[in-house]
């Protein structure tokens, strides 16, 4: 057995030496519900890292912070940190936080989810939710699969892939998600991989202090059940291909992001509009306007 | 005396590799032994080469590392201890 | 706790139910309600999406059911006191998110205000067909509360009802209106607000670290608590113990869905809601609810007029079903007379609630209209022989 | 003692609201119950429409009328549909331009008015519901005509409130007029006050 | 009609539930299936993707369960016998459409994998908490057929049923599956398809002037046409007459709706599909269904040992409840026993029925795990006395 | 009574001498069921006429067009076509028609209905339908309202319009439809209103011979329930609103098609790709190449 | 002799207008007497300018009026019938 | 007789199939009945995982195992849970190098392989799970190795059922030469067949 670990493992002497020091994660985790039920290689452990920094820099009160997440592999984001977090029915968290932010717009509200939940099942509130700009930051964790259930094939899955559901490859066109939120309304648009954490640390607290809907897609790996099955190795393997491929281009045009199954990934922020105004802004000016006083927001009433 | 230290917690870790791969300094190495669970958790392969820049710690999806700067007071301190 | 008075309309109104069952959500303090249009049941959120912002209140209309469903609960952890309304159609689609309250325990209201169905059915017609749906459309085992006012004014006052035992339970609750009622339109006298009785929330006043938010007290109802409140507490529709964290065993799930419907079963008696009258003596009991109530009072007169001995037992409460009240009833008559708007629900309850100490007979109506007071008269003197 | 009343015409004519200024004027300003309820035709729009109304000095139970003691018809279909199931010696009314009347007993009491053209002349088509409750008022004593015109004023937008009453009066002229040429005897069942002040 | 040889895997195999149930589908002759992932389910359709290329068949994964319940009908209507497959959520996002086919007399086959709920609940563990769901779920009135296998053989071959039964009623049929069925691997044994008797589709042999395609027949299932066929005939959800057109009234719902159900509740004998044993001289009848009946076969087993006179009457129709067997028993016996997966659901229907002839004793258990034997050993010996 | 009609319509005098005259829209008609329950100057029947005559103008076999319908008044469309016909459940009307099209790809399928029920509750199934670039074609009568139910606000409904359930007028963004729809991958999209008749019945005739997804807006008045109550006249004069602000754009850039309550209405004929294939050829030739041999297509079993 | 002539169901029509305001020869006007209905369906006003173009059929949403192109075969036939 | 195993450990180890193997041997190659039912950790992915496998020469009813005859652990984890549980006289198979076994009563028969490494020599380490196949195959008599040989290829694709049949054959090695070291006795409760072919 593993007897000889605690010999290579320089570093658990330094931390003896230094207790002091902690894991800059580790205050926004649920500590006691780690070890996570994420596969090995797996990236949406990576993307709650970058999420921590993003929360830390941003300088919000975690207090005022609320995580809702859907269901499937990346929806366990909620269960994990260690904020109000609510892990709500598959494809319905971002109705759920228009819920929740509607009641009290103190809060900065995240929605944190699958490809399969936000975009499949949860397709129509996706649209709806970027029409109305309503400030809530979306982060999909987009694994090309619907892993949680066994890894059959979602909308987001690139052709010739084989899934659980496409024994024969995927032959269904696959969905452009930034192009659809760009054109549903969404003021906040960004794409990066689990290869690219400090982008994408800094988009995501860019996203936390921006007023409207903002969505952030996350190439992530699923090696358990997407790369494996489709011969491109291990979480490290896409990791190293996304290194390779991620080619950043701010700014550019949404049309132009089709996924494939090897080809570059087009990454960076394609969309930063302040013009839309926010929807709660804009209903207590209207009504401010409609009722000739100032409207009193008080829909927290307990 | 190096400029950061990294902290493994090996029975979070998964073996997945990415703290290897993704040092800046490389650092790290994948151990042969097996933890609890069964995977080989990185080992601290060139200490005097850590920034402590925490990239390990950004792409580590267990938890499982992190790097931290040593601050002149800390290094002092550390010098002190030693 | 009084009404906040700047949202009741006191006065002597009249107003069909479902502007009555809006007012009723407001004075119970509902300031939040997410809708999607369906006949009969909009009448209710058009009301509120006009007086909601009067006194700051926010109507959404969503773009599905399924979001409305849902959105309302999360402006109930993001603090409000919320509701939704629909119809069948709506209500069907809303069934995964009933069973979500139920499972996370979250206090709302769903107002559903029935139609002809099955599916499209009559959308401008009264039934009475979603009854035991409002019990078992969800999958799995739970339980709701459900009432079934018949008159406008009722449904001022249950709905007001309705608000308070969803947070006195944390559970949801169901309006279960008809279109006849929604669409009645009545006098209805709406109380100062010092007059109505708001249950406000139950917040927990622990301290963070101390409070686990499916941790039940002794009524086996836990404490709320609100985002933003720096509780950081985790809510799952998942399995879950006491923190609310998943906990994927069966001995888990016995402990939680266990508790989850005994903290109903066990208030059965407190949440049953009937009117009974002349029952002590009678051979036949009509039980009844809703608008049916009212047609089967005039039937029950009609059997008087001839001599019969006919009580009646009008159901308010319909989940948890009153069994305690029926079988009481049941030992005394020799039959039960149960006239719905459909065809044969609640009769199945009754019946086996009655469990053979009296003759059950059902007297069914496809829907589309109430019952000719004759054919309910009918079962009454058959019943009585 | 009840009063079972029916509206009835085709969608846009507003048969509710008529009906709806009716109720209130018998249940709010007159002391009253009252119960309103709606048919809808097949379908929510532009089909037939329908209200039933009872009026009582007591609680009402049965929230439908089985045999009008008043029908008011809009349309030949309403007319068609409602009248043969009305009191034989009942109050009706119909408009007078898009209703034929045929086949009844002869001891109903028929009355028609103009009420769409006479809305018309008034400059708004929609207010024909208003002439027809003027009409109606003017045509039996159920309800005060001081009822009916607060039931008016809780009923209509301000800014329509002046037309409104114009086209209220315009029905209850018509309705004095009517009433005088046909001389309706003052026992019908409709003519005596249904119940009294409190 | 016998099996499409093509699509028949004759021979004997190792197969789990779940694959079972899809290899009874492709011999039963469905050539569609509209899915969306979920445990513990989507094996079936799995097996479906890759095995309907093979015998040009057809399967589309769709957005959301919504949508895979209502593709599965248009697919119906255009020719195809077609199912979806499904875990209690997904039920619970069905059921509009549950009523559609039902309103609509569409024949087609929903299959519920069930597992712990409410909501999300216990996804990989078994329970049999949607037994009321499957009929009571959507709202209105309506009637389903609904089978309840206890092993991987029996999931092909009631999977061929239902399929069998949807034609033949022209109404949806429900395969009630749990997870401890879908997910058990035993033998299963797939008879040559000649062997294989499938029902086909009741097409009218009508010239379309005459076809109406609400008429019934004798049985009271109307005759189907499929689009393309040059029937031009219309469906609605709408309550409508023969023709298929709307038709908003209470005397038309009366009159299609009353049949609907009839035609389900008047077949009631011909579909009870029962396992009775050793009733005849017992004190105590255990009643169970799916898994359940394994268990429960054990716990008989055991008090039989012990000299106690117990029977079985193991259930596989669920809906329309089996009434007249489960009463011929009650009339019979001291006590009937019902252990079931759930905190009480098939009971209640049981209790109904026995309406006093014999005790009905529930034995609860909230799911995630089946029963021990012991549990419902104790009710049997309690039930004894 | 109206005894003077007979007398002033001089027609009908001419339709006893020229009996074999018919109403070309008559043939596909459920004429048993006419008149309609659409209210006056209602657009609906209006783009029925053009369908009629897109229809003819086809060629194809009308046994061989199935119609499916949501719920709303434009979903009973459905009901008075005399061809196969589908009155769905609201919202599903694009599902319902994907499974009838798999089934019998032979049928031509057209899915007619309301924008609230095809864009609002059937969002969803609108953009992966068109992700999929099934061969349906969707006539989506927008009426910028909910009417069936009263007059309800819909996520078409312009900005600062008077709606059931916006007494205060709306203050949502509005969606716009082919915008979406490009981006979810519709192959054929145009936009025309009820006043444009003729082109309107030529892009369905080109709709209806399109192979893949193909959207038809058709801006279409409620006087009921959207003109009368945003003080917007009639049916007639929202025609005429409609003739002198419909500015034809053939090909314009669908981010630029927003719809406001006074402005102008750019119309025309905006998508038309061939090519992305169509989701059935495309399924064809991926089993044919993938299982050896040709994919014998036998979905239809009875 | 018209080049078309113009049928009008006027049970049908609900009076919108349509025919009359696009009628691109203005062929109809709206006649004062009321249908069954209610409204006041269109009559033919000037029945010479009549094309047959049929657009007041492709105007009408109530399927209330259609035009018809008289052919040289018709108008025999009518001028022989006349 | 009923025979009664688990296999336990952690995702990815290939726990169903190996039980499925051992399973499908039994039900089809050997003429017996087998149930095998999954319990899935608390996620179905990546959690632990644990297989339970009754065979019997009659019908089987109870599909879960009460007290296994033979227990097959691959994780810690999966020891701490499952080993209290077996039966007293059972048969333990571990993987070496990830489980270290304690507190077990002495009568437990325990045997050990590092199927990992070993799955790993062959080139790769998924096949861990055919080692141990191999390795119960030979430790235990309740199936001929004919069976075990067909319901492999049964259950591998093609194309890697050479790697697979070394993997077992490399098991069955190892559990020969165990079996002769630890002198495992022939009367133990696994050691004989369960039934006969009919
Ligand atoms: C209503 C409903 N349908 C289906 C499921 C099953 N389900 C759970 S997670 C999931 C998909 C998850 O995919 P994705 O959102 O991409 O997340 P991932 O697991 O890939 O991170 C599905 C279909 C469910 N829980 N509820
Ligand atoms: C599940 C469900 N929800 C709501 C309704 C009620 N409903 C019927 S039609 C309709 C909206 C129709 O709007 P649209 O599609 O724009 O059609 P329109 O009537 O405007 O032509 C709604 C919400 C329903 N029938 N079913
Ligand atoms: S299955 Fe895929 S997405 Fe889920 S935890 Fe494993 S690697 Fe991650
Ligand atoms: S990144 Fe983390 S899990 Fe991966 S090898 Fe390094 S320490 Fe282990
Ligand atoms: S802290 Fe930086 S330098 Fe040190 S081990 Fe981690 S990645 Fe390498
Ligand atoms: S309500 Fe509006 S959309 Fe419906 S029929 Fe009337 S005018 Fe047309
Ligand atoms: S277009 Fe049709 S409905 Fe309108 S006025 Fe002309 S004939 Fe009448
Ligand atoms: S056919 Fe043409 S010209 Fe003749 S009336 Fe109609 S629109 Fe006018
Ligand atoms: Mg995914
Ligand atoms: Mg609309």
């Amino acid at each position: 057995m593993s007897d000889n670990l605690m010999l290579e493992n320089a570093a658990l002497q330094v931390e003896e030496a230094l207790p002091e020091s902690m894991n800059p994660v580790e205050p926004f985790l649920r500590s006691e519900r780690i070890p996570h039920i994420w596969c090995p290689g797996c990236g949406i452990g990576t993307t709650v890292n970058c999420f921590a920094r993003a929360v830390m820099d941003s300088k919000l009160d975690p207090n005022k912070i609320a995580v809702v997440s859907g269901i499937g592999c990346s929806g366990r984001v909620a269960g994990y940190v260690n904020l109000d977090s609510f892990h709500t029915t598959h494809g319905r968290a971002i109705p759920f936080a228009t819920g929740l932010k509607l009641a009290n717009p103190e809060l900065t509200v995240v929605v944190y989810s699958g490809d399969g939940d936000l975009a499949s099942i949860g397709g129509n509130h996706l649209i709806h939710a970027a029409r109305r700009n309503l400030d809530i930051k979306v982060i999909c964790v987009n694994n090309l699969i619907y892993a949680m259930t066994g890894g059959q094939s979602a909308a987001t899955t690139p052709e010739s892939c084989t899934t659980a559901t496409s024994p024969y490859g995927t032959f269904e066109p696959t969905l452009n998600l930034p192009h659809l939120l760009e054109a549903a309304g969404a003021t906040f648009i960004a794409r990066w991989t689990t290869y690219h954490v400090m982008q994408l640390a800094k988009t995501m607290k860019e996203a936390l202090l921006h007023k409207g809907f903002s969505f952030i897609e996350i190439i992530s790996p699923c090696p358990t059940l997407f790369q494996r099955r489709n011969q491109m190795g291990d979480g490290l393997e896409t990791m190293k291909f996304y290194k390779e491929h991620g080619k950043t281009k701010h700014g550019a045009d949404t049309a132009s992001l089709d996924m494939t199954k090897s080809g570059d990934i087009i990454i960076g922020k394609f969309v930063e509009k302040k013009d839309r105004p926010e929807y709660i802004d804009h209903m207590r000016e209207y009504y401010t306007q409609k009722l000739g006083r100032p409207f009193e927001y008080q829909v927290k009433t307990c | 005396m190096p400029k950061g230290f990294v902290t493994i917690t090996a029975e979070r870790c998964k073996g997945c590799g990415f703290c290897v791969e993704f040092c800046p300094t490389h650092v790290l190495a994948l151990s042969s032994a097996f933890n609890f669970k069964g995977y080989h958790p990185p080992y601290v392969h060139d200490a005097e080469k850590c920034s402590g820049c925490d990239l390990c710690g950004m792409y580590c999806p267990d938890f499982a590392i992190y790097g931290t700067r040593i601050t002149a007071a800390q290094k002092k301190g550390a010098n002190h201890a030693g | 706790m009084p009404a906040d008075p700047k949202a009741v309309l006191t006065g002597v109104h009249f107003l069909n139910g479902d502007v009555a069952c809006c007012e009723g959500a407001l004075a119970a303090g509902a300031r939040f309600a997410a809708g999607y249009p369906i006949t009969p049941s909009t009448e209710i959120v058009e009301r509120f999406a006009s007086r909601a912002p009067e006194v700051g209140g926010v109507f959404i209309q969503m773009e599905d059911e399924l979001a409305a469903s849902i959105a309302l609960q999360g402006a109930v952890w993001g603090g409000a006191k919320s509701f939704t309304v629909t119809s069948g159609p709506g209500f069907s689609l809303m069934m995964e998110h009933v069973g979500y309250a139920a499972m996370t325990e979250t206090p709302c209201v769903f107002v559903d205000v029935q139609r002809g169905g099955p599916s499209t059915g009559l959308p401008t017609l009264p039934a009475q067909g979603d009854m035991m749906q409002a019990r078992w459309g969800s999958h799995g085992d739970y339980e709701v509360i459900a009432l079934c006012p018949n008159s406008p004014q009722e449904c001022f006052d249950l709905t007001i009802k309705c608000f308070n035992w969803a947070e006195d339970y944390r559970n949801p609750v169901v309006l279960l209106m008809d279109e006849c009622v929604g669409h009645m339109t009545e006098k209805v006298v709406i109380p100062p607000a010092e007059q109505i009785d708001v249950t406000p929330r139950h917040l927990t006043d622990k301290r963070p670290g101390d409070y686990l938010p499916f941790k039940p007290c002794d009524n086996l109802v836990p404490e709320m608590a609100h985002a933003g409140d720096g509780y950081r507490f985790h809510i799952t529709g998942v399995t879950h113990d006491e923190r609310g964290y998943l906990a994927v065993t069966s001995q888990a799930q016995d402990k939680l869905v266990r508790r989850l419907c005994d903290k109903i079963r066990s208030a059965a008696d407190q949440l049953t809601l009937v009117e009974e009258e002349g029952t002590e003596d009678a051979d036949v009991v009509v039980v009844s609810y809703g608008i049916t109530s009212r047609v089967a009072e005039r039937a029950i007169r009609m059997a008087r007029e001839r001599g019969l001995k006919v009580g009646k037992l009008r159901l308010i409460t319909i989940w948890p079903f009153p069994e305690n009240r029926v079988r009481a009833v049941a030992r005394r008559v020799k039959t039960l007379v149960v006239p719905e708007l459909n065809l044969g629900q609640m009769v199945y309850e009754v019946e086996r609630v009655a469990g053979g100490l009296a003759r059950t007979v059902g007297v069914t109506h496809a829907g589309g209209g109430v019952h000719r007071p004759e054919d309910i008269l009918a079962a009454i003197v058959e019943g009585a022989q | 003692m009840l009063t079972e009343i029916r509206f009835a015409g085709f969608g846009g004519q507003g048969i509710l609201l008529a009906a709806n200024i009716v109720g209130k004027a018998a249940a709010l300003f007159q002391g009253g119950h009252a119960t309103l309820t709606q048919s809808y035709g097949p379908e929510a729009r532009g089909g037939a429409s329908s209200a039933q109304l009872l009026i009582s000095d007591e609680p009402i139970l049965y929230p439908y009328t089985t045999q009008e003691d008043i029908l008011v018809v809009l349309s030949q279909e309403a007319f068609a549909k409602f009248a043969p199931g009305m009191k034989p010696t009942g109050l009706l009314i119909v408009e007078e331009e898009l209703v034929r009347v045929s086949d009844l007993p002869p001891t109903v009491h028929v009355f028609s008015i103009p009420a769409t053209r006479l809305a018309e002349e008034l400059g708004k088509r929609v207010v024909l519901n208003v002439v027809i409750v003027g009409f109606l008022a003017a045509l039996t004593h159920i309800i005060t005509k001081e009822a009916y015109l607060e039931a008016l004023k809780a009923s209509v937008p301000k800014a329509l409130l002046d037309l409104n009453l114009r086209a209220f009066e315009k029905g209850y002229a018509c309705g004095l007029s009517a009433r005088q040429r046909e001389a309706l005897p003052e026992e019908t069942a409709v003519s005596e006050p249904a119940w009294s002040e409190p």
